[in-house]
């Protein structure tokens, strides 16, 4: 057995980090703090290597598979003898995965935005938040329970709050962080929901108690029946409506498009490698329950995937602003991973799907790290978001353009960039299984290619656009971010996933099926080639194509117009018709009553004091007349 | 000298000097008649207190000790009762008990 | 029928007469007359109950110093010949009423209970008698009622004094009784 | 040692004394600021002497008795003990209270007087936790609320005798249903026809008739519901917060509040707790109405204060919802919430009452942007926000999971759909906090007037850091709040369930 015990100090380094930085950053050493910052995280990306190493190549595997390892467990509330919540951490392939996904992205942002943010306002600030979102991810993954990880779940999407609202004098960047709370935290209250019920039928909070396929909890969790679902189902359905939040699947996404708002690396960090695929790990982390107990809440989360990619991946189609067209790009590859997980099964080859949503969580959040901090480098050179303001910029702007480029090809699932590896994987799981879902997937691949390069022709070819001052390439400390992610976006796909992370901790046999592989790689070409075709040099098609297709166009361009039906909810609904409502009632009703009574009592006693009338003659013949119907009373009735 | 007349008779008497005391009471507006009404009233009491005693205890003294502090009592609150109407009178120059209200509400 | 209950009639008729006319004459001083004749009739009574020294005290205090006291108060505040304005009906009426009411379930009260006296033998009232038990301090005895009274008597000597005596003219009025 | 208690009442009265004999402002402020510190100390030295005793192997239902005939035909004793949950509960008022003293530094008007009535209202308070005899314990509550109309009457803003005398009169309307039931509980102390007491721990030894229980649990219940809020006896809440000097806001929505469930679960729900499990359905309606129509009713408001209002309504119905539950969790997470709420609140208050004497007024859509002017208010706002809404790491998270998880347990089914529905609050809570941050402390300065207020001043520093150190301790490290209570807590969840087997 190796010691891990160590890895408790990968989650709170960064906790130290946070607390030094905030509370005597801004005083003291407002400059220094980037590079503390990002020197902490060296330290934990650091170790979070080591681990893997160490697990994946020298820890002891039982019957061939992988272990669940608790390294590090205290109580840290205890609700009842059963029930209570831990602070651990959990080592597994995908937590162990996890690490290194988090640490590599966030050290190549820390670094990123020593370049990005010099000389903002609240730098020290920046790192600081950019410490607390790093302990909680970390905190999220490495959870030994449920409900550790709903308290990280709560705290990586209150660093997210404050990093998109970092701008807090932007009034959009406000609403936009709002939002993102909001949302994410009425989806939480699914997952909270979904915890308690899970809890109450399990009686346990532990995941490896939970997730263990011939436990209790799963033979026998599963409790009455409710509308023709089992109660495990409705929980797990619960626990997933947490996912769609976090990771934006339809129909909690709106806040993803708006979280833009957000200085990109945050963008690159949060809302395109970390925390918006804490929803695929927590089905993931999960899966066994909800493989073997829930079959139905995992059709659920497939479905759901396979839809917010179709979805996203239209509205990507046509928007302008070029994080947003990166954030629904994302929004659909996180549908693929959801629909991968969706159609697994448990347990070896079956576990397929498992094994290739996890693969291409990996690849993910290479190249979309790469992609967003690649339009943060190009945002930072021509101060604009919006594409229809961009063109030509591959003269001024070589080594972005490069990445660029790597990264576009590896999302169109181009051999053999380690997209097309992970994609595939999941087309082949995919096909095993559901063959409608395939031919989304399909459709949907064919459209990535297409968006991407319409993104990546209309900004580095297209148009030769005039620029106030001639753009530059960004400092060193941004393009040897992009470099190294790069290099990360080619090599990822020849790690054997399906030799390390898979459903049941057991390797096994998978190659690249030419059957599903040639067809999907033809169809990136086609979406490539069609963007070739409209975005390469400056032309009328897209115009065209706009006009003809007039009212789909609209649709997707105001995405589906779901912003607007959330809007009617919140403003019209809560706000006009319910707590209007609420707080009238209260004045006018409740409140009213309360006074009401007041004043009765008020009346009543200005009535009666005139019977007080001070007439001594009064008194006395209302004296007499009692005393004599006392008299008559208690003499001649009270027999 | 008593004998041949019954106890009730007294009674009686005492009876209709009472409620005749408690008519002018509550009738009377000048405060000195309503004071006259009082001594009636008082005065009635003793007629009970005396006749019970020669009829019912006549070895005692009770009834007519009694009598005797009625008295007494009586003379003194006469004699405030009057100092109070004379200061009335001053402050309010008028006797009528109707026009004394200070004390409502 | 015996000379005393010839006097008892005479006695009874001019009490109810003269109680009646005291609470209902319209003039003040008559009223205070015809209480005079009440209580000297009172007295009479009290001789016939054979009390000797009520009816004196009854003669000399009531008689003769309250009613003084009654008729100087008056001088005081009225004209002698002064009217009273007649009271509302309704409130004759109904207190007549209740006067009524009262004094005929009293009556009837009276008469429906049996009295009974005792066997003992009856104790001649005597002034001596009278004088050793107002200051005796034995069973019997009535001294401290008899202290108590004194000292009564000597407050309301005070107070009389105290209340009439003539308050400066600042603090007599004030504002808000003038103006009523 | 025996007497330690006693002090908690002691030196309060002492201070008063001391406050009475001054003349000079400052001395008065310095003295009071004194005095309360240190109570501060006597709460943490209590604190530790508890745990040691408990430590050391004292099982003893309450610890550092004391108990003093008083009125012997009646068999009223001054009693005093105390166990965990009295413990926490006198930590977070000798907290508040000092906080509360820093944060009414400034009070020109009346200083002396100020101060007098505001630490009579605190040895009230304190009393009460300490009673372990009903009537003592009502005496005290009396104590505490009379001063209350006093400080809001003539150190209020607004329409302040008008809520001044809402609030007594509605208090005192409570006060009278509870002195009912308290006396109803002590002339059925003894069902055998020993003698009659007014002592909690004889009373939890007998089972008053199941008849008397069900006339005097709503009594009691509704009597100390109205201090905690229940709908729909809040009414009191909104306008007496709103007129309120801030100090009392956070004393009574702090401290004084608490009252009302604690003794809903020390005296209602611990001497009766037939009939509470019998009708314990009517109030746990109540309640989860007042949980998520507080919160709404937050959401329409724009005074600061009323918004504070209606969410200590939400955050107060949580507690005697879950005191309604009646198991182990629940009511542990109920004494949290008590604490954290009390913290909680007592925090904004303070933090409504410093901007308030900087922008002069408590509108939201008066001010905005002020996170740029004054950082240091502004982000102690924002924390204050983040642990009302239940952020993991400060106190609320805490408090409401072991409400929730606790709720959940429960074994019938409506209880569990009702727990549902209080969960839902957790949304609309980050709704209106959330509103109120964006609009107030983010943004552009929408004022001109604003642009150049002054940051905290010392005296407000020491009262915010303390308070926010206290939210952050519970939150960072609950076990041992949660244990501490939960072994006191467990004797009596025992006993109530053993009085009636479900």
């Amino acid at each position: 057995m190796i010691n891990f015990s160590y890895t408790i100090w990968i989650p709170l380094l960064p906790l130290l980090m946070f607390l030094f930085l905030g509370l005597a950053g801004h005083k003291y050493f407002p400059k220094l703090s980037g590079i503390i910052g990002t020197c902490g995280l060296a330290i934990i990306t650091i170790l979070s290597y080591i681990t893997a190493y160490k697990y994946f190549f020298t820890s002891e595997k039982i019957d061939g598979a992988f272990q669940k390892l608790t390294a590090f467990n205290m109580v840290w509330l205890q609700f009842t003898d059963k029930l209570h919540i831990d602070m651990g951490v959990l080592l597994d392939p995908i937590s162990v995965m996890m690490l290194v996904v988090i640490t590599t992205v966030s050290l190549m942002v820390h670094i990123y935005s020593l370049g990005y943010m010099k000389g903002e306002k609240g730098f020290e600030r920046f790192f600081a938040f950019l410490s607390l979102f790093s302990f909680s991810m970390l905190g999220l993954v490495l959870a030994t329970n449920i409900f550790q990880m709903y308290i990280f779940w709560e705290l990586v999407g209150v660093s997210s709050f404050l990093l998109i609202g970092f701008y807090y004098q932007k009034p959009s960047a406000v609403r936009a962080s709002k939002k993102a709370f909001i949302v994410t935290r009425f989806a939480d209250l699914g997952f909270l929901i979904g915890i308690l019920i899970l809890s109450f039928n399990t009686k346990t909070f532990d995941f490896i108690t939970l997730t263990n396929p011939t436990g209790t909890a799963i033979t026998q969790g599963g409790g009455a029946a409710f509308l023709g679902l089992s109660i495990m189902t409705w929980s797990m359905i619960f626990v997933f409506m947490g996912g769609v939040g976090k990771s934006a699947m339809f129909p909690f996404h709106i806040w993803l498009p708006d979280a833009m708002e957000g200085p990109t690396p945050v963008s690159a960090l949060i809302h395109a490698a970390t925390m918006v695929v804490a929803g695929v790990y927590l089905v993931a982390r999960m899966f066994p329950i909800y493989s073997i107990a829930a079959p139905v809440a995992l059709e659920v989360v497939a479905y759901v995937g396979a839809f917010s990619s179709l979805f996203a991946a239209v509205i990507a189609c046509t928007q302008t602003d070029i994080k947003r067209v990166l954030a629904y790009s994302t929004m659909s590859q996180i549908g693929y991973m959801m629909l991968a997980l969706g159609v697994s099964g448990y347990g070896g080859h079956e576990g397929l799907g498992y094994m290739a949503s996890m693969f291409h969580l990996f690849t993910h959040a290479m190249f979309k790290a790469l992609l967003f901090l690649g339009a943060g480098a190009i945002i930072h050179a021509v101060h604009t978001n919006h594409m229809t303001e961009m063109g030509g910029l591959r003269k001024y702007l070589p080594i972005t353009h490069m990445t660029f480029l790597i990264a576009c090809l590896t999302i169109a699932g181009i051999p053999p960039l380690s997209g097309f590896f992970s994609k595939d994987e999941i087309l082949a799981a995919a096909f095993e299984h559901n063959k409608i879902l395939f031919a989304v997937e399909y459709a949907v691949a064919g459209l990535t290619a297409f968006y991407m390069f319409r993104l990546y022709f209309s900004i580095f070819w297209g148009k030769e656009t005039q620029y106030h001052h001639t753009p530059h390439e960004a400092p060193y400390t941004m393009t040897i971010p992009l470099m190294i992610l790069a290099f990360g976006a080619i090599v990822a796909g020849f790690i054997p996933f399906n030799k390390l992370v898979t459903s049941d901790g057991k390797a096994f046999e998978s190659e690249i099926e030419l059957m599903i592989a040639i067809p999907s790689v033809l169809i990136g070409l086609l979406g490539i080639g069609i963007a070739y075709i409209m975005y390469k040099k400056e032309n009328a098609i897209p115009d065209k194509l706009a006009t003809t297709f007039k009212y789909s166009y609209k649709w997707a361009y105001n995405k589906f117009y779901m912003d607007e039906v959330y809007l009617f909810v919140t403003k019209k609904i809560i706000f006009r018709y319910i707590s209007d409502p609420v707080a009238w009632f209260d004045r006018h009703v409740v409140d009213a009553t309360m006074n009401g009574i007041a004043t009765v009592t008020q009346t009543v006693s200005f009535r009666i004091r005139g019977l007080q009338s001070g007439q001594l003659q009064k008194y006395a013949f209302v004296f007499v007349t009692g005393a004599i119907m006392l008299a008559v009373l208690l003499v001649y009735l009270w027999k | 000298m008593s004998s041949g007349i019954p106890l009730q008779y007294f009674l009686i008497l005492a009876t209709i000097m009472f409620f005749a005391g408690v008519y002018g009471f509550l009738t009377r507006r000048n405060l000195i008649t309503i004071l006259m009404s009082v001594e009636l009233i008082l005065n009635s009491v003793n007629i009970n207190f005396l006749a019970f005693n020669r009829y019912l205890f006549p070895h005692k003294l009770e009834g007519m000790f009694f009598s005797i502090f009625v008295i007494a009592v009586a003379a003194s609150e006469a004699a405030v009762a009057i100092a109070i109407i004379i200061n009335i009178y001053r402050r309010f120059t008028t006797i009528n008990v109707e026009d004394v209200n200070e004390m409502k509400y | 029928m015996a000379s005393n209950q010839i006097m008892f009639i005479l006695f009874a008729l001019m009490i109810t007469v003269f109680s009646v006319l005291t609470v209902t004459t319209r003039k003040i001083l008559r009223a205070a007359v015809f209480l005079l004749f009440v209580l000297v009739s009172t007295s009479g009574l009290y001789f016939m109950l054979n009390y000797q020294f009520m009816a004196a005290i009854q003669l000399t205090l009531y008689a003769g110093g309250i009613v003084v006291l009654i008729i100087f108060s008056i001088l005081l505040t009225s004209h002698i010949s002064q009217k009273f304005e007649s009271s509302g009906w309704k409130k004759n009426i109904f207190s007549a009423l209740a006067a009524i009411t009262g004094a005929i379930l009293s009556i009837v009260t009276i008469l429906d209970y049996s009295f009974s006296a005792t066997k003992e033998a009856a104790q001649e009232v005597d002034m001596h008698l009278i004088g050793r038990s107002l200051l005796s301090v034995d069973k019997d005895g009535y001294v401290l009622p008899f202290e108590v009274i004194s000292v009564l008597l000597l407050a309301a000597m005070i107070a009389a004094i105290v209340i009439a005596k003539k308050a400066g003219p600042a603090k007599t009025l004030s504002p808000k009784l003038n103006q009523e | 040692m025996d007497n330690i208690l006693t002090l908690f009442v002691v030196i309060p009265v002492l201070t008063i004394t001391g406050i009475l004999f001054l003349k000079d402002t400052r001395q008065v402020r310095l003295v009071a600021a004194f005095g309360m510190g240190l109570q501060l100390i006597l709460a943490a030295v209590l604190v530790f002497l508890y745990l040691t005793a408990r430590h050391s192997g004292n099982t003893a239902e309450m610890l550092f008795v004391k108990d003093v005939l008083w009125f012997k035909s009646l068999n009223i004793h001054y009693a005093v003990g105390v166990d965990g949950i009295s413990v926490a509960m006198i930590g977070l008022t000798s907290i508040v209270v000092f906080a509360g003293i820093f944060a009414s530094w400034e009070v020109e008007f009346l200083t002396k007087e100020f101060f007098v009535s505001l630490i009579l209202l605190a040895t009230g308070v304190f009393g009460f936790f300490i009673s372990i005899d009903l009537f003592t314990m009502f005496l005290f509550y009396e104590l505490a609320v009379i001063p209350m109309y006093l400080l809001i009457g003539i150190w209020g803003t607004g329409p302040k005798e008008y809520s001044a005398m809402k609030l007594t009169l509605m208090l005192m309307g409570g006060s009278a249903l509870l002195l009912v039931g308290l006396l109803g509980i002590y002339f059925n102390s003894s069902p055998t026809g020993g003698q009659l007491t007014f002592n909690i721990l004889e009373i939890s030894k007998v089972t008053i008739p199941m008849s008397a229980q069900r006339l005097f649990f709503p009594l009691t219940f509704v009597g100390f519901g109205v201090l905690g809020a229940l709908f729909p006896f809040h009414t009191w809440s909104p306008d007496g917060h709103a007129s309120a000097p801030t100090a009392v806001s956070m004393l009574h929505a702090g401290v004084l509040m608490k009252l009302g469930g604690y003794g809903a679960f020390r005296v209602a729900i611990f001497l009766m707790p037939g009939a509470a499990h019998e009708l314990s359905w009517i109030f746990i309606i109540l309640t989860s109405i007042s949980v998520v129509y507080g919160a709404f009713g937050a959401i329409a408001q724009k005074d600061l204060k009323y918004i504070n209002a209606y969410s200590s309504v939400s955050h107060c119905g949580l507690v005697l919802f879950a005191v309604l539950m009646m198991n182990q969790t629940a009511m542990n997470g109920a004494i949290i919430q008590m604490i954290s709420h009390g913290l909680m609140t007592a925090l904004f208050f303070a933090l409504i009452g410093m901007l308030y004497g900087r922008t002069h007024t408590r509108m939201i859509y008066e001010m905005g942007g002020l996170m740029k002017v004054i950082p240091f208010l502004s982000v102690c706002y924002v924390i204050a926000g983040l642990a009302s809404l239940g952020l993991p790491g400060l106190s609320g998270f805490v408090a409401e999971m072991t409400i929730f998880v606790g709720a959940f347990q429960h074994h019938e089914v409506f209880y569990r759909v009702v727990t549902i529905l209080a969960v839902s609050s957790i949304v609309i809570t980050a709704v209106y906090i959330l509103r109120v941050v964006a609009i107030l402390l983010l943004g552009p300065t929408t004022n001109e007037h604003h642009e150049h207020l002054t940051d905290a001043k010392w005296f407000e520093k020491i009262s915010v850091v303390t308070l926010i150190g206290a939210v952050a301790a519970i939150g960072l490290a609950p076990f041992w709040l949660s244990t501490m209570i939960g072994t006191s807590l467990h004797p009596i969840v025992d006993k109530i369930i053993a009085l009636n087997p479900f």
